[in-house]
């Protein structure tokens, strides 16, 4: 059976090449990333023995990097789920070779994201009091159930687009046909199956978007429900939504140039898919610099004496660099490298994916801190530094994406190969009858 | 033998399957038990139980939604294979 | 062994570790429910019943604050001694015990066998004074005890202290316990 | 399949067992509460209160104590007692965690190596106090009594100091000493009024109150009794609204309570007081009656010799209008005319000086020129002015027969008088006591004994007083815990904490009513400690002879009884009690009544210990005499009294002469001549470093003399007002710190000729440009884990300066320099 | 149904910080070390603002007593997620301490800063350990605490009253801050007893609450000439 699939040589061996060839680098990198997480585990362990005091958190700031964090994770989680939904429910064509890491982004650094509050607390042996004596009231619960939605649904949302690649892989053998054929729940491919699964997706990928969408309004909410200056904003759902999306695609990006240039899929991703996201990306910023904008015009025109107090330590105060960083990295170097075609190369597009990515922790790290350093009583103002702790667990944080990444890379194949398929044998086709279908009618056949 | 390992490796592997989709819905059954368990204990309290009422009508559908569809496609598909196998037992 | 084997060895005795396995689920049933919990041997083998009949003695003449403090107190030698000193009273081992406890003035170990952690804050006072209530709700009949309690009867879970406040309609605020 | 029987059972004995062991730790945290045996050893909690006075600081609060099976576990102020009212200080309450200090001593110990090496070795109280009456027989027998001394440092004001006294007097030596000494605080008041008391204010009946730099609030002898007082101006339920205004350099409690604060250059407040004195002169706002039948020397005068001088008025006229003064203290003229004009239209209103106006080398002078505004004003025992309480009829303790060996100890001079012409004045000076004993003259300490007090830290001259402590053969310390002085003692003979100890305690200065208060202990000594009394007591009686006949008392307890039994054999006053209001108290007793319900000693005894204490509101009419005890019986602005101890200095530097006068005037640091001299006058404070900024050092009330710096509340709390806990700051003003280029919470270094500290930097408008303010209290070197190594002691940058006339420390006269410290 | 509330007299009151010590002492509040207060990580139930006002040398320095305002309103109670903090029906504003996960969300919520945190397991000396105030459970590493108005007091107080069987009387329950405050600025009482000093003094013209737009209706009033 083996002998006979190998001998089939696939048009799109190449996708299948991460799983089957394994490099000395894959493991290296592997048991790197291994003792980075585990270091990390010792650090949280000790955290955990010791208290929440060996953070750099203290009597004003009394959230910092992990809620930072918690909030950047759940941001970039956007990329996937939300953009594979949108791409496929507009029915764009390019989208094919770009879906699947998005919602692969989406599951992992979900699951990381969500486990920061967890990491946050002060007695996480008392995590379970959620259960027996929870609040839905609170936001946090607000934050659990639709972390919980959210993740089961993109969960199922990369799984179910992902059977027919399974059933692929458990077709080819090798080593672990059970496992391809105890998660491929039995697809042949059959007209029958292909129906139910193209209805399941579409149902799902109307669904995902709200749950996406609310995720991170949800996360906002947690701010704005305070009366905290600086928070208590109405603009602060969808402005975390747009920062999310925003960040989500320049995650998506750099993930997408790596996996290009370490698998050599230069064939599968092409300049103009880096284009598309790039224009996709511009956008963003545009509209993220103008909810900015917005949120920060109110305040100073408002100029409510606590506010201002948030607004001018932003501005000029001992957190101004990460604020005007902010800006940049944001605003002004993705908006110069992708308004520009000369820029909109794949090495610029990196960079400005990278400085979004920066640029949105800072942005996150703004929102958090700043209104926590002003307590409004006319008391001190407060100061934080991460502890090495909080850094460790940051980069920790980092290591299980990547670790995450590799590992799924290794199993599955990172773009949707049947998606591809369809698409050369059938979208062609479906798309001119698509495009005629727009076209106006020919003129004669107006009567 | 190897046909009969096959057929208990199949079995095996349903059986799993069946687990996976009864974990799913496992999961689903307790999300629910646990949100109703928060809004008998808001109700107890006098803690505004309209919050909670309101949130678990938007988180309770959604599971269930969430753990339909995946049963909607355990189910489609196997009803099509069972059909596959019998035709092909058939042949 | 290498993993194969392993396997056929599951799948050889895959029946026998399933029963294996029932059985002894239920026999964690069981010992749950009818097992016993450590008995608590007190140092004097204390005779209620006979203190309250012979002695004519009553719950507060040795549980001095029961009424009037948060802590009933459990007697020790300085109660005692007001009848037991000096000649023994009875022929009683136990009170051989007491006195020599008593004569070299140290204190009886007693073991408390009702206690409330120290984030709660529970008054005799409050419950037998004001609330009412006798104390052979929570301590069983006593009275009738020739041997000290070896368990508690009611445990002070907050389980148990809050159907106690809602079934009698007593208010079950946290900060009525817990400050 | 076939199960084998016999796997069965050794699948389940296996399993079995382990989740019989995984149920037992889950039993045994459920009902069977080994776990609560601890608690069980708990008691049942019966609680109790006792009153005693609190010992944390010298104001003597009255508190109640809290105890749960026996054990304090809560301090709260006594609401009897009349000082406090219920009410407390910071400080006071912490007064357990000296209780239950882990650094306390818990043995007698003796040094072993050298001094200061921290080396000591557990002693018997027996052996220790062998040792210590073997040398002072040793001693008295050889006719060398005098040559031990006694420092007090305390303060104190009570039995204890009497006790002290009676005991070294009768073993013949006269260097008993108390510091910081009270005696001189009261320098000023002798030499204008005759008077050797603290006055005391009567706020409450005050419409108009001008302090200049009396931090009553925070740094009296008496906070909490002023504090009392006023909120009982501020209570917005009575019509009358006393303005408060506060003069001081930097916004001190006081000042930030006060309606206005003025800002006034250190050591300048004499010039700005004179200055008052001269707009209330000119516009005839003074009260012409009292000064001109009560006073001595306002205008110029002939003396018997027919000599003229020339008077107050004319001197103040010559030299203080207010453009000078305003050159001076840089307060500007407007402000001083408004506050004279305040002053001198809001009848009764008071004037009072105190820390900031005190704590310089021209203090005397200061403090007698506020004081004249006093009498300018005529407040002096009047309704809403100054006036001197009764001292409080306790008994003496029995008169000493004197035996050769202590009168020959007793005629010596002291150790602390001073050998060339300063502090002639003082009671006590440490700079002279200091260099005394360096010198070895007039004659070598052999014996020192040094009960609480911590001069190591709180002097000025600290190095060369632990030179001095090296020096001397036999130091022994009584204290609760090891502190930097203790360090270079011998011996350390623990004392109690003041919840353990029996005390009595009277009439702190500047409370308003004569009164007693009982200290006793609220639990059995914790460890093997001894109160400092019972200790002085077994040591007269092994000492013998004449001493043991001195102090006939099997214990301090004992003696207390006695000094009270006269209270109650007086039938003044009452034992402290609620609702005995002042009023209530002063209409029964003019009618003769006995207030109470005690008709023996005993019952009054046990109400007085019950209560905490004794108090009289009444005062006695005063006759003249006894309110001026001056030569002229009248209020002398010319003070007699200084003419005639300069005098006696002059006579002898060599007999009466300008170039001798020149010479002691001179070393008396007073650059104004001729009769100036004597009258209240602005004397320049002399600051020879070359530095731009003034320092100055403050006591706060968590920390009120470095003593709670043990005390881990209190070190948290130090700083509340700024949020600085467990931190030495600096307090600057936006304009010093911004020439320095210095921004707020940095560190920086505070630099002046002896050394430099390192403090935070707190940027405030609450201090004047061109001063730094660093309070006193933290930067141990010793003293515990709590103390040691923590803030800095603003005290070690200042030089060693003194009022020359009263030998008080002069703590703003130091000069320093800021720079940002990386 | 009683409304606990207390008024702060900031006309009387002098700074001194007495409230401080004394809430320390009655809750059993941990003391951190320098090292810690240095990281801003002091644990104050009865906080103390100081404002300066003005322009040198005409300032004014405000100092106020800030506690846990007890707001009827509270913004900590609504974003708790495990009914640690909560309002009873007497009005206060409890803080559960064995119920907190510590997610510090009421500290992040509580527009006053009035709530603080065991960022490490508090730790005494063996001696300081005998003299804690057995009415109040010592605190554990990883939750929040805040000012309870020392309401272990009230259940006392409830229990003398109703032991002789009458009402509690004004000024019977009172927190340890205003038991002795040696100015007598701080007042303690029941809102709906008409009688009551504290109700007296919430209607008084002088008297103001912090941050009043808020709506979240502090349960402390203080009383100023100034403002």
């Amino acid at each position: 059976m083996n002998e006979e699939t190998k001998n089939t040589v696939d048009i799109d061996e190449a996708l299948y090449r991460p799983i089957y060839e394994t490099g000395k680098s894959f493991y290296f990198a592997v048991g790197f990333l291994l003792f980075i997480i585990g270091f990390t585990l010792v650090v949280y362990i000790r955290q955990v023995y010791y208290g929440l005091g060996v953070t750099g958190m203290n009597q004003p700031v009394t959230w910092g990097f992990y809620i930072v964090n918690f909030v950047f994770f759940v941001g970039i989680s956007h990329a996937g789920t939300l953009i594979s939904a949108i791409l496929r429910l507009s029915k764009a064509e390019w989208r094919r070779p770009i879906t699947r890491m998005a919602e692969v982004i989406t599951a992992i650094v979900l699951a990381i994201g969500g486990l920061h509050p967890i990491i946050d607390l002060g007695r996480p042996d008392r995590v379970l009091n959620i259960f027996t004596a929870g609040r839905l009231q609170s936001p946090l619960l607000w934050d659990v159930t639709s972390i919980t939605a959210y993740f089961t649904a993109s969960t199922v949302y990369l799984y179910l687009p992902m059977i027919p690649d399974i059933a692929k892989l458990r077709d080819r053998g090798g080593k672990m046909v059970w496992f391809y054929e105890f998660l491929s729940w039995g697809w042949h491919g059959t007209e029958h199956q292909k129906k139910v699964l193209s209805r399941a997706i579409n149902i799902l990928m109307v669904m995902v978007i709200p749950i996406a969408i609310s995720v991170h309004t949800v996360i906002s909410y947690i701010f704005s429900m305070t009366l905290q200056p600086g928070w208590h904003s109405t603009i602060f759902g969808p402005y975390f939504v747009v920062g999310a999306i925003f960040s989500g695609i320049a995650a998506l990006m750099i993930v997408m140039i790596s996996f290009r240039k370490y698998f050599h899929l230069e064939n599968y991703l092409k300049l103009v898919h880096f284009r598309h996201l790039g224009t996709l990306l511009l956008i963003m910023s545009l509209l993220w610099f103008y909810f900015t904008f917005s949120e920060y015009l109110t305040g100073v025109f408002g100029a409510e004496p606590h506010e201002m107090d948030v607004i001018f330590y932003k501005f000029t105060g001992t957190y101004a660099i990460f604020f005007w960083g902010m800006v940049v990295c944001n605003f002004l170097i993705p908006v110069v490298i992708l308004a520009f075609k000369k820029f909109k190369t794949i090495p610029g597009i990196l960079i400005a994916s990278i400085s979004v990515v920066i640029g949105m922790w800072l942005e996150r790290l703004n929102i958090v801190i700043p209104s926590l350093a002003n307590p409004r009583m006319g008391l001190d103002m407060g100061m934080y530094t991460p502890s090495f702790t909080e850094w460790t667990l940051f980069i920790g944080g980092l290591a299980v994406f990547v670790l995450g990444f590799l590992v799924f890379s290794k199993f599955f194949p990172i773009i949707s190969i049947w998606e591809i398929e369809e698409g050369r044998k059938e979208s062609v086709k479906e798309v001119e009858k698509r495009v005629t279908s727009y076209l106006p009618d020919p003129a004669n056949s107006v009567e | 033998m190897k046909t009969i390992n096959n057929e208990l490796r199949d079995k095996i592997i349903f059986a799993a399957q069946l687990v996976s989709i009864s974990l799913i819905w496992l999961l689903v059954i307790g999300i629910i038990f646990w949100i109703s368990n928060l809004i008998y204990l808001s109700v107890d309290l006098k803690d505004s139980p309209g919050i909670s009422i309101g949130i678990s009508l938007v988180a309770i559908p959604v599971f269930i939604t969430l753990a339909s569809i995946l049963t909607y496609v355990f189910v489609g598909f196997h009803r099509e294979k069972k059909k596959h196998l019998n035709t092909d037992s058939g042949n | 062994m290498n993993v194969i084997d392993l396997r056929k060895t599951i799948k050889k005795n895959s029946k026998r570790i399933l029963i294996a396995l029932s059985a002894v689920i239920v026999l964690a049933m069981v010992w749950e429910i009818f097992g016993a919990p450590n008995a608590i041997i007190q140092p004097i083998n204390y005779n209620h019943k006979l203190h309250i009949e012979k002695a004519k003695l009553t719950c507060v003449d040795c549980h001095l604050f029961v009424e009037t403090m948060a802590a009933a107190t459990i007697p020790n030698i300085e109660v005692c001694s007001d009848c037991h000193s000096g000649e023994p009273l009875s022929k009683s081992p136990e009170e051989v015990k007491l006195l020599k406890y008593i004569e070299s003035g140290k204190r009886i170990p007693w073991k408390k066998i009702y206690s409330v952690p120290a984030h709660v804050y529970f008054s005799h006072r409050r419950h037998v004074t004001i609330g009412e209530i006798k104390c052979i709700q929570c301590h069983g009949n006593v009275q009738e005890l020739t041997e000290p309690a070896s368990h508690p009867l009611w445990l002070a879970t907050m389980k148990n202290c809050i159907k106690c406040h809602k079934e009698n309609k007593v208010t079950y605020d946290c900060l009525a316990c817990h400050h | 399949m076939e199960i084998q029987r016999r796997d069965f059972l050794k699948l389940l004995g296996g399993a079995s067992g382990a989740i019989a062991l995984g149920l037992y730790g889950c039993r045994n945290s459920i009902d069977v509460p080994e776990r609560l045996i601890e608690l069980a050893k708990r008691g049942p909690g019966i609680e109790s209160w006792k009153n005693t006075i609190c010992g944390q600081c010298p104001a003597g609060c009255g508190v109640s104590v809290r105890m749960i099976d026996g054990i304090p576990v809560y301090i709260k102020g006594n609401p009897n007692y009349p000082v406090n009212r219920g009410g407390m200080c910071p400080s006071g309450h912490s007064a357990l965690e000296m209780l239950f200090n882990p650094d306390r001593i818990k043995n007698p110990q003796k040094r072993i190596g050298v001094e200061g090496s921290r080396k000591w070795e557990k002693i018997s109280w027996d052996n220790s106090l062998k040792i210590v009456s073997d040398k002072m027989k040793e001693l008295r027998n050889s006719g060398l009594a005098h040559q031990v001394a006694f420092l007090n440092g305390n303060a104190q004001n009570g039995l204890m100091d009497k006790h002290f006294a009676q005991f070294m007097n009768a073993y013949g030596s006269p260097n008993y000493y108390s510091f910081p000494s009270i005696k001189n605080q009261t320098v000023p008041y002798n030499l204008l009024q005759g008077v050797e008391q603290i006055p005391a204010y009567d706020l409450l009946n005050a419409k108009y109150i001008l302090s200049f730099g009396s931090n009553f609030l925070e740094e009296g002898y008496s906070p909490i009794y002023y504090t009392k007082i006023y909120s009982q101006l501020r209570d917005q339920s009575v019509e009358r609204r006393t303005r408060l205004v506060q003069i001081d350099s930097r916004m001190s409690l006081t000042a930030a309570n006060a309606d206005r604060w003025v800002p006034i250059k250190p050591g300048t407040y004499a010039a700005l007081a004179l200055g008052v004195a001269y707009v209330l002169i000119r516009e005839e706002l003074y009260n012409k009656n009292f000064v001109q039948t009560s006073t001595f020397g306002f205008n110029d005068w002939t003396d018997s010799r027919g000599k003229s001088h020339i008077g107050f008025m004319k001197n103040v006229i010559n030299n203080y209008y207010p453009e000078e003064v305003s050159k001076i203290t840089g307060v500007p003229a407007e402000t001083i005319l408004q506050i004279a004009r305040d002053l001198g239209n809001n009848k009764p209103s008071v004037v009072l000086g105190g820390q900031g106006a005190e704590d310089n080398t021209n203090g005397t002078f200061t403090q007698m020129a506020i004081y004249s505004l006093n009498a300018l004003l005529g407040n002096i025992e009047k309704e809403g002015g100054v006036y001197f309480v009764d001292v409080p009829p306790l008994a003496e303790l029995p008169s000493i027969v004197y035996d050769e060996a202590a009168r020959s100890g007793l005629e010596k001079t002291k150790v602390a008088e001073s050998n060339d012409y300063t502090y002639p004045l003082a009671d006590f000076s440490f700079d002279a006591f200091t260099k005394n004993i360096l010198n070895d003259k007039p004659y070598p300490v052999s014996v020192l004994f040094i009960y609480k007090g911590n001069p190591l830290f709180q002097t000025l001259n600290h190095h060369e007083f632990a030179e001095a402590l090296k020096k001397i053969p036999l130091v022994v310390s009584f204290d609760s815990c090891i502190n930097e002085t203790s360090e270079y003692a011998d011996l350390i003979l623990p004392d109690h904490t003041s919840l353990e100890k029996w005390d009595a305690f009277s009439n702190v200065p500047s409370v308003g009513f004569t009164h007693v208060g009982i200290q006793q202990p609220v639990i059995n000594p914790l460890y093997d400690t001894k109160n400092t009394a019972d200790v002085i007591l077994k040591l007269s009686s092994m000492i013998g002879q004449s001493v043991a006949n001195a102090l006939p008392f099997d214990t301090y307890e004992k003696e207390i009884r006695f000094s009270v039994e006269k209270l109650y054999t007086s039938g003044e006053g009452a034992i402290v009690t609620e609702g005995v209001k002042g009023a209530w108290l002063e209409y029964l007793q003019q009618r003769g009544w006995q207030i109470g319900r005690y008709n023996s000693f005993d019952e009054f005894w046990k109400l007085i210990t019950e209560n905490g204490g004794w108090w009289n509101p009444i005062r006695k009419q005063k006759k003249v005499e006894d309110l001026f005890k001056t030569s002229s019986g009248k209020f002398e602005f010319y003070s007699k009294n200084l003419e005639e101890a300069i005098n006696n200095v002059v006579r002898k530097a060599g007999g009466e002469s300008s170039e001798n006068m020149k010479k002691v005037l001179q070393a008396l640091n007073i650059h104004t001549e001729g009769d100036a001299v004597f009258l209240p006058h602005y004397e320049v404070v002399s600051i020879e470093e070359n530095m731009p900024l003034y320092l100055v050092t403050y006591n706060l009330l968590t920390n009120r003399d470095g003593n709670s710096s043990n005390q881990p509340m209190m070190q948290e709390l130090f700083g509340y007002t700024v949020h600085e806990h467990w931190n030495t700051w600096a307090e600057i003003n936006p304009v010093t710190a911004k020439a320095n280029g210095i921004s707020d919470k940095n560190l920086i270094w505070v630099e002046s000729p002896l050394g430099s500290i390192k403090v935070t930097a707190r940027v405030n408008p609450g201090i004047m440009p061109g001063v730094v303010s660093v309070p006193f209290g933290m930067g141990h070197t010793s003293y515990g884990r709590y103390a040691k190594g923590i803030g800095s002691n603003p005290v070690s940058l200042m030089k060693n300066k003194y009022d020359k006339l009263n030998g008080i420390p002069a703590l703003q006269a130091t000069k320093v320099k800021i720079s940002l410290a990386n | 149904m009683p409304k606990w509330a207390m008024a702060i007299d900031l006309d009387k009151c002098t700074g001194c910080g007495d409230c401080m010590a004394a809430c320390k002492l009655e809750n059993n509040v941990a003391i951190v070390d320098a090292e810690q207060a240095a990281d801003d990580r002091v644990m104050l139930w009865m906080d103390m603002m100081t404002i300066y006002e003005g322009e040198y040398p005409n300032i004014k320095l405000k100092r106020i007593p800030k506690p846990c305002f007890h707001c009827d309103n509270p913004p900590c109670i609504k974003v708790c997620p495990v009914h640690a903090t909560y309002k009873n029906e007497e009005g206060l504003v409890a803080q559960i301490y064995n119920r907190c996960i510590g997610c510090r969300y009421c500290m992040a919520a509580c527009p006053y800063t009035a709530k603080v945190f065991n960022w490490y397991e508090p730790e005494w000396a063996d001696e300081f350990k005998t003299c804690m105030n057995p009415d109040v459970s010592l605190r554990m590493k990883g939750v929040v605490e805040k000012c309870s108005f020392c309401a272990h007091r009230l259940q006392k107080v409830k229990e003398n009253a109703r032991a002789d069987d009458r009402e509690i009387s004004d000024g019977e329950y009172s927190p340890a801050c205003a038991d002795s405050c040696p100015a007598e600025a701080i007042f303690f009482g029941d809102l709906e007893n008409k009688e009551s000093k504290v109700f007296k003094l919430s209607n008084s013209p002088r008297a103001f609450r912090e941050l009043e737009d808020l709506g979240t209706i502090p349960k402390v009033f203080y009383l100023s000439e100034k403002e």
